[in-house]
């Protein structure tokens, strides 16, 4: 090995598939191409504003960056910072959705307007994102547009992921209605069988308006895939064109995701055995992200 | 790499290890990286620690440390059923509490309201100073659209510090008349302070539906407990043996005792467990806030997850000025206490 | 002596984890100091007999840490004993269950306490009337009573006024006020006085003496002061390590002091002012010439300044109107040097 | 709709306000709803305070609400340049004690550090109980494979608490020698008690950046300062006056005075402040781990986040084994230091 | 009087606000209660005049409250006067600055406190040697002075311990000790003994007499204690409100009490334990017809032992081997009831 490549900082964010990701990249980093890297624990936001304000860290993988407001359009205006490929194939899923069981029961569910048809059968109730999630402000808009209130479902607005999340977790203990947003790929879309919600076309004004926090009235539409990518500050392009170029080829498809996913929830197993599992059974969509010399580095174990 | 091998093959348990179906742990970054033959060296200053994994390492019948967790989870989760049919109806009553005062504080006009509350501060405290800190502290708020906000944190807080001392008072002197209550119950006091409010804010997330009020309500009631407790146990020991005594020598009964004497003089601590406590909710509704509780802390929270500075600050401060106005205000109440026992 | 009001009978009482075991050692006669070093048990009584009379102030004296407070509380069980009796109007109050105990405390004795011990957020009328609330009285039974009481000890109209108003010896008025309002027929005064200043402490002194006068309670009073457990007892009981080192009339110990501590103790004793006529006369019935007449009950500062500094005058002392003594000056010039003598020949015991 | 327009029609601002292009608050749901013709009833009940949001809908050149917690985050990114020129430098040092300490309690390995640890206990404590208490603990955590976590989370607490105890002290004394200084510094103590620790988070993470430890750090260290300072202050003008007045009458300088009477009595209670800030800096890790520090925060919150109950609940209790060992160390410190002094 | 060791002159102190304004209202003769009642400042001291004579014992006795400590403190400066002057060795001290004032504590002045006020955490030896350490002394140039001033008060050999592992009476003997080893010439002891057991006290007053007969220092000790102030006193002091109300020769005072308070004061006094020959003595160098003679220095007390209870006795009194005048039991009679006499004919003030 040559160590040429000296000290790179990336983020970890704090859920499962992002500490995939970040351990994946991180191993390749260290073992293909000899570098020395620092995992940051961190969340969107603060990861990307400290990138704004102090230029550090290098790397800001599985960044949502529907989720980022207008801080990352600008400092990708300003040049501070490069994306440099999606992380997920399609890529994020946003979405509203009800359990399968409740899908079975009551198929007509799974559009839109069987449940606002039927609110009883989702339990009067959209459960919402937190306030400061960008999650909030689309729902937010798109809410009042499906006027679901009108139809007798209450909002009820969670005070964190972790909340939010557990509903899902304790609607499913007790086979109990659930209808409310979510995304994937998450440990929670994995571990539990849900549906997504028909919510009729895409219309991208529509969609567009819905991110505007201050927007007065918008239009229907359903979520497109939401773009999951990984960015990195412009010294950093600079000075690691190599890295720039596997960072930029790292694409997890969905489902290889989503299996990694719940493999790592069926062994309670953390974000850096994930990586090893993806790493070990899916050598083949890794070693393509590669230039020579890191495949050469890593011929030993791809040759396993 | 297993280091631990000779340990069971000495002990001849190496056949139980082989034998029964035992999960092995999944594969480490420490093993992937040895595979891709950058093995870190193994000294002896590496030998691992004899732990539940390592141990698995060596013989997969071991159980490893998250079979240990994902055990607790399950039997936490096979009780849970009982012990919300228990708990449920139970905590209703404080979810019905919370939704009323909520109801309260929100629906009644700021112009009733504010008035409403600087008389009670009057009235205790007894001071047009204070009375006036009042009406600019929710001015302020108002003026600054904070007011919904603060009623909506004001009600939470209202409802929970209630209640703390509603159960603390009376277990605070249970504690003091029993020494083993009093040593059975110090370190469950401890531990409510040191465990962190998110610990317990699982067990409960899964036990109540996470819509509930009383979700928040019983993480805020079990934190802010503790003080008054503490300080009402504090009191009722402390109180001057010699009055003790003078009420012993005259014939009065334990229940004309502590009515008469020891809840009276202990009073002025009580009332410092009661400040202790409000400030206590307090510095629990960011976290409450977290469990869908309303309020200021939901602004706290916006501010940190997008950055906005201001919004958080502001409503840091405004958080900080409720805490400034019940402070002086449960203050004014303890001076009076004290003004007319001395003390 | 099977008649006296209270007597204490063969009490113990050892402080410590063990009790019961120390207690044989005690009765085996072991010391204080001795159970202490050997078995980390504090003796707090040993070995206590004291007969205390109806009408008379039985006063209990002794060092710091003698064993006063332990002796006086045994006496309505505030503390428990280890071992013995304490018989109170002839029945063993230790055989008393809960309820009789509390009916003993609130209708048969009522306690002083050196630190007022009264109820700080109560106002000084429901402190005194105490007693009474205790017993269930509602403020209109009990406010006649109360300022009756309060007027007795010279407070009044202060009576809505709170303790920390009032000055310490004002506070004590209200602490003599309070267990006087009990009507019980004991009192118990535990270092009632102390906190007291010195003139303070003089004239409080004068109003117990002016009480007992009228009420003739039974009264068991605590002090460290020699001077005050001369002035106000009739049976003096001297403590020394939980043991009764002397007790008696409080002439005959200053005349005949049992021991060498309670020489020491004696020693700075102002004896004109506390030595009487009938203690150090003559006795004789016989008719002799004499100068003039006091009574028995004249202490010897009385006499000389009877006599009016004459130094050879010869008195005739009296009781009721009876002769029971002749007392001369040189008489009386012998008594108030006594003490040497004794140290140095060591009276028998009294 | 706009309440207060009569405000500014009377008093003559009515061109002030429709002169300036002053922006108008974006619509509400509620003037959508009375778009749509179902405007709710406005009766007096509901006149709006008149906040800054409520006049600007008068006059749109009033500023709204928004616009102040702009202002403030704006305010605050124009200085945050320099004053980050000014405390990066200061900090630096934090940032690498912090790294020195994370590296030392990881590296040195398990059988030195755990023996080590307990010697040292068993040196201030001299009891054999609380010696076995650690070496059980630090076992414990280990053979469930929580070691490094638990050690992580010790590397922070020590330096912290070490680092708040060095500036503590001195401000503390500071304080007691000054009126003026206690004055100004309680309301600061206040605050910064009362203030939830997400508030002063979010301008720390704009002044440094998330790869430095001394973001958590600064955050830990503000929130566990606060008894230390409190109780040397308190403790030194607690010492008995009559043996100050001894030390004057000797003839003692100010120095003498401060170094070998009043710190030496009043370390009961700075040692009491000592065990308050390590436990205040415990109770901080997890709220520290949302911003990047390592350790058993970072469990909890991965508890919570995965729903992993007993990864949370085993992390928690983790936390709250560290509290104890470290609370009975801290006391029988003090234990000690009483014993010489009986107080 | 000017050759004084300590001289305090028009002394006032006045606790409050604003001290300067109330000044003026005590200079103009409003008293401490006035004073308080019209402009809540508390009058400390009010225009004190006293002249400490070098080698003497000067008692300042008076009630809780009266102004004693705040007077003692005024002579190390511990408080600063509103007006007046302090003058030591011919020097007023008021105008010393820091430094001077600190050499005037550590060399000239040590005091003794009521509370022991003993650093806790530093042992007996070290406790003693604070002087010298305060000067700078390290271990080997203190320890022989600290351990020859702990043997001279009876503690030897107990250096190494700490102050809590002593009984009171030794804690303060270590608070002596520990005065003594700053070998100043003056010191300051404020209610040294209060805190003691009367046994306990009585040996540490007999303690101070012995050392002050060797080593002669000026002594101001403090004392709420009759007994004690006439026990110690050379001179005597006694404060009311923050004023003087007397002062002088003990015996003096006592056969001529200038105010009805000290009679109440005196009015429990031993007189035959305090009062001496040479006070009650009928002055004459003529030569009479005697049986006897006695030291002018001997307690009434000891005269009466002397004359072994024989009423009729005269006594030549002697001071160095020169008669100063007789004494007839007559006389010592009469000294110890004098005080009713005094009480009813207000002698005049002294
Ligand atoms: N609860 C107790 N536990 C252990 N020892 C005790 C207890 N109460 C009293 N003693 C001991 O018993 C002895 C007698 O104490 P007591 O209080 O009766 O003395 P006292 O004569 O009243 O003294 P004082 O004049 O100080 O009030 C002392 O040695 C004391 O230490
Ligand atoms: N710092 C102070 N501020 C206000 N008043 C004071 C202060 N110090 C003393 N006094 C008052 O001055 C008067 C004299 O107090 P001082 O302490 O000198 O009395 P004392 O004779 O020593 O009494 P004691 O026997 O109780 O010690 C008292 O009325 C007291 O309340
Ligand atoms: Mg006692
Ligand atoms: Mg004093």
């Amino acid at each position: 090995q040559d160590d040429t490549c000296g000290e790179v900082s990336i983020t970890q964010m704090n859920w499962a598939s992002a500490s995939v990701v970040t351990n994946v990249a991180s191993f390749i980093m260290q073992q293909g191409y000899g570098c020395d890297v620092t995992i940051v624990p961190s969340d969107t936001v603060p990861a990307i504003t400290s990138v704004a304000e102090n230029g550090t860290p290098d790397i800001v993988t599985e960044l949502w960056t529907n989720a980022t407001g207008q801080v990352y359009e600008r400092l990708k205006d300003e040049g501070r910072i490069v994306e440099l490929g999606p992380v997920l194939d399609p890529g994020g899923v946003d979405a509203w959705w009800i359990p399968a069981y409740l899908a079975e029961e009551h198929p007509e569910l799974k559009t839109i307007d069987g449940v606002l048809a039927h609110p009883e059968w989702v339990g009067n109730r959209f459960h919402n994102c937190p306030e400061g999630w960008g999650c909030r402000v689309f729902n937010d808009n798109l809410l009042p547009a499906f006027g679901i209130e009108e139809a007798g479902i209450e909002i009820f607005n969670h005070g964190s992921g972790e909340t939010l999340a557990t509903s899902i977790a304790s609607a499913f203990e007790n086979e109990e209605p659930w209808f409310g947003y979510y995304w994937a790929p998450t440990a929670v879309i994995g571990r539990y069988d849900m549906v997504q919600v028909d919510m009729g076309p895409y219309d991208a004004a529509a969609h567009e308006a819905s991110q505007d926090q201050d927007a007065t009235d918008v239009g229907r539409t359903s979520f497109p895939p939401a773009p999951v990518a990984t960015a990195v500050t412009t010294d950093f392009e600079d000075e690691h064109p190599e890295l720039v170029a596997f960072l930029s080829q790292m694409t997890f498809p969905n489902d290889v995701m989503n299996a990694t996913l719940s493999w790592m929830d069926e062994n309670a197993a953390s974000g850096e055995e994930g990586a090893v599992y993806f790493l070990t059974n899916h050598k083949d969509i890794w070693s393509g992200w590669l230039d020579e010399r890191a495949t050469q580095n890593l011929s030993q174990l791809l040759q396993q | 790499m297993p280091t631990y091998d000779w340990l069971f093959d000495s002990t001849g348990l190496r056949d139980w290890c082989d034998g029964e179906g035992g999960s092995s742990a999944p594969m480490s970054m420490a093993d992937l990286m040895s595979q891709a033959g950058n093995a870190p060296d193994t000294s002896v200053w590496q030998t691992p620690f004899p732990s539940m994994d390592a141990l698995n390492d060596a013989c997969a019948s071991f159980p490893q440390a998250r079979d240990l967790t994902r055990g607790l989870e399950r039997g936490f989760l096979d009780i849970k059923d009982s012990l919300s049919v228990v708990l449920d109806p139970l905590t209703q009553p404080l979810s019905w509490a919370l939704e009323a005062a909520l109801w309260l504080f929100q629906t009644t006009p700021w112009f009733v309201m504010i008035p409403v509350l600087a008389l009670i501060v009057a009235v205790i405290s007894r001071s047009a100073r204070l009375t006036g800190l009042i009406l600019a502290a929710f001015g302020g708020l108002a003026f600054i659209n904070y007011y919904d906000y603060a009623m909506q944190t004001l009600a939470i807080i209202t409802v929970c510090a209630l209640i703390a001392v509603l159960f603390g008072v009376p277990v605070g002197i249970a504690m003091s008349r029993s020494d083993r209550l009093e040593r059975i119950m110090i370190p469950v006091l401890d531990m409510l302070q040191t465990l962190p409010p998110f610990v317990y804010l699982i067990p409960l997330i899964f036990l109540f539906s996470v819509t509930e009020p009383k979700l928040y309500g019983i993480a805020v009631i079990l934190y802010a407990i503790v003080p008054v407790v503490r300080l009402t146990n504090l009191g009722i020991r402390m109180v001057d043996p010699e009055v003790i005594e003078a009420a012993d020598a005259f014939g009065m009964t334990r229940r004309q005792k502590l009515y008469g004497v020891q809840i009276p003089l202990a009073l002025p601590n009580i009332m410092a467990g009661v400040n202790q406590t409000i400030m206590m909710s307090l510095a629990m509704v960011v976290i409450a806030s977290m469990v869908s509780a309303p309020g200021l802390g939901v602004l706290v929270l916006r501010g940190i997850r997008n950055l906005e500075l201001g919004v958080g600050l502001v409503a840091g401060f405004g958080i900080v000025l409720l805490a400034v106005v019940l402070d002086r205000s449960t203050k004014a109440a303890l001076a009076r206490v004290n003004a007319v026992q001395k003390g | 002596m099977t008649d006296a009001k209270i007597s204490i009978r063969n009490l113990f009482k050892i402080f410590g984890e063990a009790p019961q075991e120390a207690l044989a050692h005690a009765k085996a006669g072991m010391h204080k100091a001795e159970l202490l070093e050997a078995h980390r048990h504090v003796l707090g009584l040993r070995d206590i007999n004291v007969d205390m009379q109806e009408g008379e102030i039985t006063v209990i004296m002794g060092l710091s840490g003698s064993g006063k407070s332990t002796l006086i509380r045994h006496l309505n069980r505030l503390i428990e004993p280890t071992a013995g009796e304490v018989v109170v109007n002839g029945e063993n109050i230790l055989h008393y269950g809960d309820a009789r105990l509390r009916r003993l405390r609130r209708s048969n004795m009522s306690m002083v306490f050196q630190k007022f011990a009264l109820l700080p957020h109560r106002s000084v009328l429901e402190n005194v009337a105490t007693p009474m609330i205790v017993e269930g009285a509602k403020k209109n039974d009990y406010e006649t009573e109360a300022a009756k009481w309060l007027d007795r000890v010279g407070l009044q109209g202060q009576g809505a006024q709170y303790p920390h108003q009032l000055s310490g010896g004002m506070q004590q008025r209200v602490g003599i006020a309070r267990a006087l309002t009990s009507n019980s027929d004991i009192m118990l005064m535990d270092e009632a006085f102390s906190a007291l200043d010195p003139l303070i402490r003089t004239d409080m002194q004068d109003l117990l003496l002016e009480l007992q006068r009228e009420l003739r309670k039974t009264i068991v009073f605590i002090t460290h002061d020699l001077d005050e457990a001369l002035k106000l007892a009739d049976h003096l009981v001297i403590l020394k390590d939980g043991e009764v080192v002397q007790q008696g009339e409080p002439q005959h110990i200053l005349m005949h002091p049992g021991d060498p501590y309670i020489v020491d103790f004696i020693a700075d004793i102002n004896r004109a002012r506390v030595l009487r006529a009938g203690t150090v006369m003559t006795k004789t019935t016989d008719p002799v010439p004499v100068d003039s007449e006091v009574s028995a009950n004249a202490t010897l500062e009385e006499v000389i300044t009877q006599g009016g500094g004459n130094a050879d005058l010869t008195f005739r002392v009296m009781n009721r109107d009876r002769q029971v003594g002749v007392l001369s000056m040189r008489d009386v010039l012998a008594a108030l040097v006594a003490t040497e003598g004794v140290k140095r020949t060591e009276a028998p015991a009294a």
